[in-house]
């Protein structure tokens, strides 16, 4: 993009031109493509595409410089980061765990979650619920959402250079956070994890985790524990829309509109 | 003889009750999400972007539009002449089998697989990165089989007499073609063109993979867009609003429904002119 | 066969085979044609006929399997070398068994063949029209019409128009394979009418089932049997006295 | 003068005769493009496929019961045995229905009623895959929830909504192959006294078996090859399902699923899926070439 | 046609009239077909000698369209009211102009007719199969070679196999729509051979295009001519001295 200055448009922004590229993490998505819809209203002249593709393809996007942005809603691993790759973040997210509405089950201690997720309790009633086979509802491998969940409760384990998944083998996969919110809303005995900032509440509950409730002031004070960065990447030395898109982002406008929904940084 | 017409009734029962179910899935279908749809669907869906709060799917409308457009202007010209070089031109024999079994398997190869190859190499090795362009070569080898056996068909109903009257009158092969043959064909490649259109509509896998989900309008076929189907895929999987999804869901029957009319208009002026012979 | 010699040939084989693949049509055809008399060509059905007036116009060049040996002569020029394809069909006009007008306008089928060949003045153009189709005895039935669709017209009179089309590239030779066998008595007997008059200008070759028809309008007659030909001769003759027993026992309607 | 006129008569058949030539090598050129196109795909698909097989060894992927992929474990023998049992089942299901559909309409409808049918038919078949999937998710998974539990998302629904799918692919074939039957067959049975009932079976269908079985094996290729409308409704688990009401993945939505992030190995584990894929689909289109043509031999 | 009334009638109709659709092709046939002989139907092209044939077993009702008025009887009772279907087409058999095989072994093209009519023993089956080829003059060429598809066969050997077929569901009546139009001149005479020999036990109706044909096999004669009869006298009395001057111009080849 090139910044062509143009006189009428000042008032507002600065009449910048250009595209911005931006793929990556399902959970960063809307986020993002409602700061782009803001940052359009000042600069109508960049045009900003959002794909929600997964974290893992959005690094590797921006590791192969086929994009400008690369999203991802967890912390990069070894083997993925890059020097000429820089990382914000913008915002941070729980990860709820939710349920269906009609589930008597108010709280799960992370153990819980952990014994549930790896197949260990398989039935509602072992937990004092109903007497039912329990759903596991879980995210596609290259998930973002599922890496940081998968991270935070431990379900995984380390064998050599390789970290396994110990997520049960017949839990029902579904493709982003809509997928799962639906599943877990259509199902009476399933259970599921998504982005906080997305649940929906009159079609799903979400539970307690170790008896703290999943919300944004919880997260800050850092008692929710299951929480993840939202992350935008970008080459070191971006174009300028896309340091303006990014520069808004991180603004106190931008970080106002990360609010209403998740928890902005600073 | 009475064993035998009760036998008889029961089998034409149950041809009847497979009829029937066959139509009663269809109904049970288009009924239940049109009924759903239809109510969503007003000007201020058809025609307003997909922005803010608002979720009208215009942007999808002509991305769908120039995908279609574009993967006709390239496979169009392509299906008709290789056509038109089977019937006429080639004789039985190796590179006729060769070019044949090659669209045979073209029409076979699933989508995902031209998802995969697409999103491969016009997306990341040509580097059209997610965009119409990219989802329209995908696209464009897709429907090229349908192009070339749907062409072919016509051209070879085409009556051999058209072709001896012409040949005969001292008119060379290629005049013969040009003025004779493909004026008789033009209903026949019409089909074509409207069968392959319905299968760019319906696409999905392919274009998900290679033209991306954005839902801004497209300025240039190097932008990212998102088609109606991949538009209902992705309401689908967000499950965030099935009123957006079951009204899209109707746009597309609505259109699949009137390309096949088209078409039928089209077939029933074939047999007509055919007929009036 | 007498006095043969002493016309005009107009064409004439030299040991002639045809082959579909490995099915020979045509054994060791020879034959004189002489110009501007009407040939009728009879015989019972597979016998050849077809074939043998197809290699007159080279619409065998078609058919990929098919492989002719031998010499064919027109106007004492090798049909096969001394010819470019287009130029022989423009001398050599075929009608076929089913009249075959293209879809579109009276006018423009009988304009077709002209303005391939390069006519494209339009005055020159309806006069070539308006002379075919009277010579093919049309002109007064659709001159009122000539912008109407030809597959409007009867079966007779779309024969005819085809008959025009051919004349309009002012050919020197006329093959007509079967030309009346889908018309009705009527029809046919104005495409016979008209034949007879065309042998004053054009060398006919004409292929038919109707025995009294050969007999009506052609001045030789050659009888084909299993793809050679059992006896070639005045027309008169061969349906009073021919030389041929299978040629009576056919004439007579003992077999076809 | 006049040789004048025969040179330019010659210049103008050897300009005919130029022009002749550049047209056919034009149409040359396309009719090779699907031919190019075809080679271009499959070596793709190969070259990227095939080197995993040597790396992870071809047992280990074919027949190994464990995906995951990034933990280097590729076996994708879950994903091929659910997309044979989707595939089968959808198809034995249709090729009745189908069948029965194509005898309906081809001899037993009213001729209005048949004018109804069709085009219901056809619609059918345009109708985006997506849409089925939609539907699915939206109707069909809920109601298997509801009376055989075990969340819905299963074989079971991805079978039903293939149903939906192969069906008109096989109704049309089988109806045309039905027609393309001489009529002198059925006149010949009728004639002998035969009712139209047993004409069609012992006559007509057996006379048009070929065709028919084409389009049952064409309605294959489409079943196995469907992504999107499974992806929504299956349940995507990487698992040997041992019940239809198991959830399972196929090999269609395996790629869809993680094309777009995978890298490496993994990458080459789901081109691996497509080649197995393509080896299915290469295999059925041989079928069907091979059927098609004997259905030809036969009228 | 002065001592038919001697003989035994077996078909005969009472002001036949067939429309398709719009287009009447029988106008007020009335015919009396007599038992155990040859009748030939002859006419040119599209005069409604098929159309007649057929409703003589009502395989015209497969025309959704088609129309008839006016009454037929077989063996005095009404075609149309006193039979089933079934039971009439068994009754009164059809062989069609092109030999029409079923897809199936020899045996079982001749074996589906008494299946379908529930006979299963194998036993009868055989000696059906083997005394309805011998019948049809077909037994001493195929029997070696009963299990093979019956598409293999020429086509002379087709229309003698579809003869069989027809003779055994033991017909009274066989019905000929141009039996041998499609086949060469010895198949023609093979069947010509056997059609005669079939008139000892069979009443046959022939529709044929060859006037010598209907002169050699056939005991009496119908002319049709657009979808009326002319003219329906013994074969040897139409021939020679026709009563109708259209009669005497068609036989004589001056139209059709
Ligand atoms: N295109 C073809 N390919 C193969 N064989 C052919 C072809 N055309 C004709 N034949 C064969 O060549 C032989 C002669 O056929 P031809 O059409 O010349 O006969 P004909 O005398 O015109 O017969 P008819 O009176 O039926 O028109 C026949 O045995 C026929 O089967
Ligand atoms: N199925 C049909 N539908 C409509 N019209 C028909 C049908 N069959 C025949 N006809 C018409 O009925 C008339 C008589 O036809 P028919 O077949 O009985 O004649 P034909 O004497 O057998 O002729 P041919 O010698 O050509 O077999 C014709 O005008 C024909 O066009
Ligand atoms: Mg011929
Ligand atoms: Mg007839």
């Amino acid at each position: 993009g090139n910044a062509a200055s143009d006189g009428q448009n000042a008032a507002e922004g600065t009449g910048l031109e250009g595209k911005i590229s931006v793929i990556g993490s399902t959970s960063v998505q809307p986020l993002a493509q409602m700061l782009a819809d803001e940052f359009n209203i000042k600069e109508p002249k960049v045009r900003i595409d959002i794909q929600g593709v997964g974290s893992t393809a959005g690094i590797k996007a921006i590791n192969d410089s086929s994009c400008d942005i690369g999203m991802s809603s967890r912390e990069l691993k070894e083997q993925e980061k890059n020097s000429k790759v820089q990382e914000h973040v913008i915002a941070l997210d729980g990860i709820a765990i939710i349920v269906h509405p009609n589930n008597d089950v108010q709280n799960l201690s992370e153990e819980d979650i952990f014994k549930i997720f790896s197949g260990q309790i398989t039935n509602w009633q072992e937990l004092g619920g109903n007497d039912g086979e329990i759903i596991v509802v879980s995210r596609e491998a290259g998930s973002g959402t599922r890496g940081a969940f998968e991270e935070l409760l431990n379900l995984q384990k380390k064998e050599g250079d390789k970290t396994i998944s110990l997520l049960i083998a017949n839990a029902l996969i579904a493709e982003g956070n809509g997928a799962v919110l639906a599943n877990v809303a259509g199902k009476e005995n399933a259970i599921g994890y998504m982005s906080l900032g997305m649940v929906d509440q009159t079609k799903v509950k979400k539970v307690a985790v170790n008896g703290v409730e999943a919300t944004e002031q919880n997260i800050k004070d850092k008692k929710y524990s299951i929480a993840r960065p939202l992350l935008m990447l970008t080459q070191a030395e971006p174009n300028q829309a896309t340091k303006a898109y990014l520069d808004f982002i991180l603004s106190a406008e931008g970080q106002k509109i990360v609010a209403e929904d998740y928890i902005p940084v600073n | 003889m009475k064993k035998l017409r009760t036998k008889d009734a029961a089998i034409t029962v149950v041809i009847w009750l497979c009829a029937l179910l066959t139509v009663s899935g269809l109904l049970w279908l288009v009924i239940y999400i049109v009924a759903n749809g239809l109510s969503h669907i007003n000007l201020e869906f058809l025609l307003s972007e997909y922005k803010g709060d608002k979720h009208g799917i215009l942007p999808m409308i002509l991305s769908t539009c120039y995908i279609v457009l574009l993967s006709l202007a390239i496979s169009a010209p392509i299906g008709i002449g290789a056509a038109i070089y089977l019937v006429e031109f080639t004789k039985p024999g190796r590179l006729l089998q060769i070019i044949r079994f090659a669209t045979e398997t073209l029409a076979g190869i699933p989508s995902i697989i031209y998802g995969l190859f697409g999103f491969i190499f016009f997306v990341n090795v040509l580097k059209f990165n997610f965009s119409l362009l990219s989802g329209a070569l995908t696209l464009s080898i897709m429907v090229l089989p349908v192009i070339i056996r749907t062409t072919e068909e016509t051209l070879k109903a085409v009556p051999l007499s058209y072709r001896e009257g012409s040949l005969a009158l001292g008119a060379t092969k290629i005049q013969t073609i040009w003025k004779i043959i493909l004026p008789s064909a033009i209903p026949g490649i019409l089909t074509a063109v409207i069968l392959s259109v319905g299968r760019i509509v319906g696409e999905t896998a392919a274009v998900y993979l290679t033209a991306g989900m954005v839902t801004r309008f497209a300025t240039s076929v190097m932008d990212s867009g998102r088609t109606l189907a991949v538009h209902l895929y992705m309401l689908a999987k967000e499950g965030l609003s099935f009123e957006q999804a079951f009204a899209t869901a109707t746009v597309l029957i609505v259109t699949v429904a009137l390309i096949n009319l088209l078409m039928t208009k089209t077939v029933g002026k074939i047999k007509k002119t055919m007929n009036s012979r | 066969m007498e006095n043969k010699q002493l016309k005009e040939i107009k064409i004439c084989t030299k040991g002639l085979n045809f082959f579909y693949g490995d099915n020979q049509a045509l054994k060791g055809i020879n034959i004189e044609i002489l110009a501007k008399k009407v040939t009728a060509l009879i015989g019972p059905s597979g016998c050849g006929k077809s074939t043998f007036l197809k290699t007159l116009n080279r619409m065998n060049d078609l058919i990929p399997e098919a492989r002719l040996e031998g010499e064919i002569y027109l106007d004492n020029l090798n049909l096969y070398n001394d010819y470019d394809i287009v130029e022989l069909r423009k001398k050599v006009g075929m009608v076929f068994q089913k009249p075959n007008p293209f879809p579109m306008s009276i006018y423009d089928n009988i304009a077709y063949g002209p303005r391939i060949h390069g006519i494209k003045n339009k005055a020159v153009l309806d006069q070539i029209v308006e002379s075919s189709l009277q010579k093919a005895a049309l002109w007064e039935e659709v001159k009122d019409r000539l912008k109407q669709n030809a597959l409007g017209l009867s079966g007779g009179q779309q024969q005819r128009l085809c008959i025009a089309r051919v004349l309009a590239v002012e050919p020197e030779v006329v093959l007509m394979d079967e030309p009346t066998s889908a018309l009705d008595p009527l029809a046919t007997l104005k495409i016979e009418d008209l034949i007879q008059e065309l042998a004053d200008n054009y060398t006919i070759v004409i292929v038919t089932h109707n025995m009294q028809q050969a007999g009506r309008i052609s001045d030789y007659t050659a009888f084909f049997l299993h793809g050679e030909i059992v006896e070639y001769e005045t027309t008169s003759k061969i349906f009073s006295v021919p030389n041929d027993k299978r040629t009576e026992d056919y004439i007579t309607g003992r077999f076809g | 003068m006049l040789n004048k006129h025969c040179k330019s008569r010659i210049k103008k058949l050897r300009l005919n005769r130029f022009w002749e030539y550049i047209a056919e090598r034009t149409l040359l050129l396309c009719a090779s493009a699907a031919i190019v196109s075809v080679l271009i795909i499959s070596v793709y698909i190969f070259y990227s496929g095939l080197p995993i097989f040597g790396k992870a060894g071809f047992r280990e992927i074919v027949f190994g019961t464990e995906w995951k992929p990034l933990e280097g474990q590729f076996g994708i023998l879950p994903m091929i045995i659910a997309s044979i049992i989707t595939t089968l089942g959808a198809v034995a299901l249709a090729a009745f229905i189908g069948l029965m559909t194509a005898v309906f309409l081809a001899e037993i409808a009213p001729a209005g009623l048949a004018k109804i049918v069709r085009p219901a038919v056809e619609l059918l078949a345009g109708i985006p895959s997506v849409v089925y999937g939609f539907f699915s998710l939206i109707v069909l998974v809920p109601l298997i929830d509801k009376y055989l539990g075990g969340g819905g998302n299963s074989l079971l629904a991805a079978v039903i909504i293939l149903i939906m799918m192969v069906l008109p692919t096989i109704i049309n074939i089988a109806e045309s192959s039905l027609r393309a039957v001489p009529s002198e067959y059925k006149e010949g049975s009728l004639a002998l006294g035969a009712s139209q009932i047993q004409t069609i079976f012992k006559v007509q269908i057996p006379a048009a078996k070929s065709g028919i079985i084409a389009g049952i094996v064409l309605g294959m290729g489409r079943a196995i090859g469907e992504t999107m409308a499974v992806i929504l409704v299956i349940g995507n688990t990487p698992q040997i399902p041992t019940s239809l009401l198991d959830r399972a993945r196929t090999l269609t939505s395996n790629i869809a699923l993680e094309m777009s992030y995978a890298e490496g190995l993994h990458q080459e584990a789901l081109f691996a899926t497509g080649v197995v894929l393509f080896i299915f689909i290469m295999l059925l289109n041989i079928a069907v070439t091979f059927l098609f043509r004997k259905a030809g031999e036969g009228s």
